[in-house]
């Protein structure tokens, strides 16, 4: 009870937060678009996007978005050291975890709701045609990205090149998610949209959610003292 | 491990000593020719590098949990020799690639996913590098992921690959051609177990040069 | 979660060691606290203060010794532990976007108090009640630093550790502190203050234990003439 | 320094080894056989690659043991210097 309590009053004062300047949002927000047009520039040919390029681009602003959301997000807790203040709390460290994953789930869930519909429409991408199957990838895939993610930027936290050391450990940990990610929403951008491969990734997607969460939440407290 | 040190690196030696004669006896392989031997070098390194992810991964977890200064030695020092072993493999690779297959690089699954191996274990050693002060524990628990999702790494890249068309497939092997691929491959893990005892050797006078340093202050 | 067994009346550093890479920040400190002392951690910048309160507050493991809470290391007693431990660092350990009574109320629920009695307590005692509302980033620095106190204090934590807090303080500030830190020491709580600060520390600390170069030099009921006792044994101030 | 006596044995093993295996290949060559149905490949001489392959491998593991002999020497060196300092005191 005190865990999911924890981790719900983490979220919400996170949120709180935010809501005060929606700086976090509006920022996570403007930078996936730009990254969308950035790669429309180089995978749009003769006025036609490559192949699967929808699905690619779709992804991998997701992933860059992320990054830049979860190292503000934690630079926020290092201003005035509240994490220490988080971590000092009676409550079960992993709670904390767990709370801060949630709003980093919450705001990669807006920035897609916004980075859907873009690619679809500007990539001519049939995105909509399967929209469960849709949501249940970008939800493995999400919950995958961000489980690693929200973990390396909580323990590099108090470590040095902790700006240039997030993108470098999450990006090689993470591509299995990316992978999955963007093979599954390409099966389903195919002419006749592939159901069975993308439900075989989902599975996937799920198998790694399961492996990456539950590491976290097992290596959180060890990696957290000092 | 150290009393066994002489013997292991005398057997590795003649190991080494004996292969290039076992590999020039063996056969050629009927698709490929000469160039099929580099695989005596390359999948030897593959395994090698297996063991070296292994001992990372169980020393870092050890590591994480137990504090045990043993554990990080064995666990950065395997680190270092994955990303050696990952390089020999990921050079010799596009060798062979290049004239069985005509091109240096294939997204195979075994090129991918041993990439990324390498690549996890680069930031191993970069976040140890560049973490600053307690970054022992954060790299460990790179290699931690690293190592345990290994397994699904190379499944995902597996069905990612055989959504796309297939390439030339090694064929299974005649014994002719085993006997000196196991020979190779025992040479390459005990050079992989040398190596180890050498760099954990050194780790350890790091540490016993620590130890100074803090006495002096003392 | 104020479990009644969890609770101690001293507090016990025995032999603690602590060091990064070949850096000492601790080396060999044993130090005893009890209830009713404010012990004055004192020494020069990079002594090991900070890293002795770290430890002290289950932030940092010790590379070798332990902390015992009540004769029981930190280890056996589990998350319940941290409930007994208030921390104000230099660092104020508040949300800057938040309002002083948001900052209050989550750190309340945190701990699993009662909203509304606690945090009103704790504004009246911070002279912000009128203030509630505003957030946090508009406060002068003497204000955020009496709300920094107050959250510390929030759950009346038995161990008070206070790390350098009174810095850019003004003297009504620091005065005010003081006395705030004498009410918690005569209420029962072990005080531990670190600070390079002679002034402050004069005439309020009740113990004074000097350490350098994470060395404890000397651990000595206060008296008076700290400054000649500090200079003889850490050199000019 | 027995370390180092079996770095030297070491290294001097690696060396006889590969020399050994220099001399191998030519042997063998009379027996290759070039094939003419390799689908889709370029018919590039096999030797240099294989040749590229195994000195690469050779290069590697002595480089990496000649980084772990120059950090031990170094760390030496500092044991020295330090169990100096601390006797003239």
């Amino acid at each position: 009870m005190t865990f999911l309590r924890t981790a719900w009053l983490v979220l919400r004062k996170d949120f709180a937060i935010e809501v005060r300047s929606w700086e976090i949002l509006t920022t996570t927000l403007f930078f996936a678009s730009s990254c969308v047009l950035v790669f429309a520039f180089a995978f749009v040919k003769e006025g036609r996007a490559v192949e699967d390029a929808a699905a690619g681009i779709l992804w991998i602003a997701i992933a860059f978005s992320g990054t830049l959301a979860l190292g503000r997000t934690f630079e926020r807790e290092r201003y005035g050291e509240t994490l220490r203040a988080l971590l000092l709390a009676p409550a079960p460290r992993p709670a904390l975890y767990v709370g801060k994953l949630l709003g980093m789930l919450a705001l990669l869930g807006i920035a897609e709701a916004l980075l859907v519909p873009m690619v679809a429409f500007l990539f001519q991408a049939a995105l909509f045609s399967r929209p469960l199957l849709l949501a249940g990838l970008l939800a493995g895939g999400t919950i995958g990205f961000a489980a690693v993610g929200t973990l390396f930027a909580a323990m590099l936290v108090r470590a040095r090149s902790r700006d240039v050391l997030l993108p470098i450990l999450l990006y090689p940990i993470t591509i299995p998610v990316i992978i999955a990610g963007v093979r599954g929403t390409a099966a389903l951008l195919a002419e006749i949209p592939d159901e069975a491969t993308a439900t075989m990734w989902i599975g996937i997607l799920v198998a790694f959610d399961t492996v990456f969460v539950t590491l976290a939440l097992w290596t959180f407290e060890p990696l957290m003292t000092e | 491990m150290r009393k066994a040190f002489g013997p292991l690196v005398v057997v590795g030696a003649a190991l080494f000593v004996a292969a290039p004669y076992f590999i020039a006896q063996a056969p050629y392989e009927s698709t490929m020719g000469l160039i099929q031997k580099i695989m005596y070098y390359h999948v030897p390194s593959w395994i090698a590098q297996y063991c070296a992810i292994t001992v990372c991964g169980v020393a870092s977890a050890i590591y994480l949990f137990k504090s045990h200064p043993v554990a990080d030695r064995y666990a950065v020092s395997a680190a270092e020799l994955v990303v050696l072993f990952g390089l020999m493999g990921l050079i010799t690779g596009p060798l062979w690639a290049r004239k069985a297959w005509g091109v240096w690089w294939q997204w195979d699954v075994r090129l991918t996913s041993a990439l990324l191996m390498e690549l996890i274990f680069v930031a191993y050693l970069l976040v140890r590098q560049y973490g600053g002060p307690g970054s022992e524990k954060l790299a460990s628990a790179t290699a931690l992921f690293g190592t345990a999702t290994g397994p699904f790494v190379y499944k995902s890249v597996d069905i990612w690959r055989t959504v796309h068309p297939k390439t030339t497939v090694v064929p299974t092997l005649p014994s002719s051609l085993g006997a000196p691929l196991a020979l190779t491959s025992a040479a390459f893990v005990l050079l992989f177990v040398v190596l180890l005892t050498l760099r954990v050797n050194l780790a350890e006078r790091q540490a016993a040069l620590d130890e100074m340093y803090l006495a002096l202050e003392d | 979660m104020n479990d009644g067994h969890l609770d101690f009346d001293v507090v016990e550093v025995a032999d603690v060691s602590r060091h990064f890479g070949r850096r000492r920040a601790l080396s060999h400190i044993s130090l005893t606290a009890r209830a009713g002392d404010i012990v004055g951690l004192l020494g020069p910048n990079g002594a090991g203060k900070s890293t002795l309160i770290a430890v002290l507050a289950t932030l940092a493991a010790p590379n070798s010794g332990e902390v015992r809470y009540g004769n029981r290391p930190a280890r056996r007693l589990g998350p319940g532990l941290r409930d007994r431990i208030g921390l104000l660092a230099h660092e104020l350990h508040l949300y800057p976007e938040l309002s002083a009574r948001q900052n209050l109320r989550f750190f309340a629920q945190l701990y699993g108090l009662a909203t509304r009695g606690p945090v009103d307590r704790a504004l009246e005692a911070a002279g912000l009640s009128d203030r509630a509302d505003e957030v946090v980033s508009g406060f002068s620095r003497g204000m955020r630093q009496r709300l920094a106190l107050e959250r510390a204090l929030l759950h009346r934590p038995r161990l008070v550790l206070f790390d350098e807090p009174f810095t850019g303080l003004d003297d009504r500030a620091v005065g005010l502190a003081s006395d705030r830190l004498r009410r918690l020491a005569a209420d029962g709580a072990i005080v531990v203050l670190a600070t390079h600060d002679l002034d402050l520390a004069d005439g309020l600390v009740t113990r004074v234990a000097l350490i350098r170069d994470g060395r404890l030099l000397s651990d000595e009921p206060a008296s008076t003439g700290l400054r000649a006792r500090y200079r003889a044994l850490i050199g000019a101030t | 320094m027995s370390l180092c006596r079996i770095m030297i044995a070491l290294t001097s093993w690696f060396l006889l080894s590969t020399s050994a295996f220099a001399t191998q290949p030519p042997a063998a060559q009379s027996e290759y056989v070039p094939l003419k149905d390799l689908p889709a490949t370029e018919n590039v001489p096999a030797a240099p690659f294989l040749i590229a392959a195994y000195a690469f491998v050779w290069i590697a593991a002595m480089f990496y043991l000649w980084t772990i002999w120059r950090r031990l020497n170094r760390v030496e060196t500092d044991m020295r210097a330090l169990a100096q300092k601390t006797s003239r005191r």
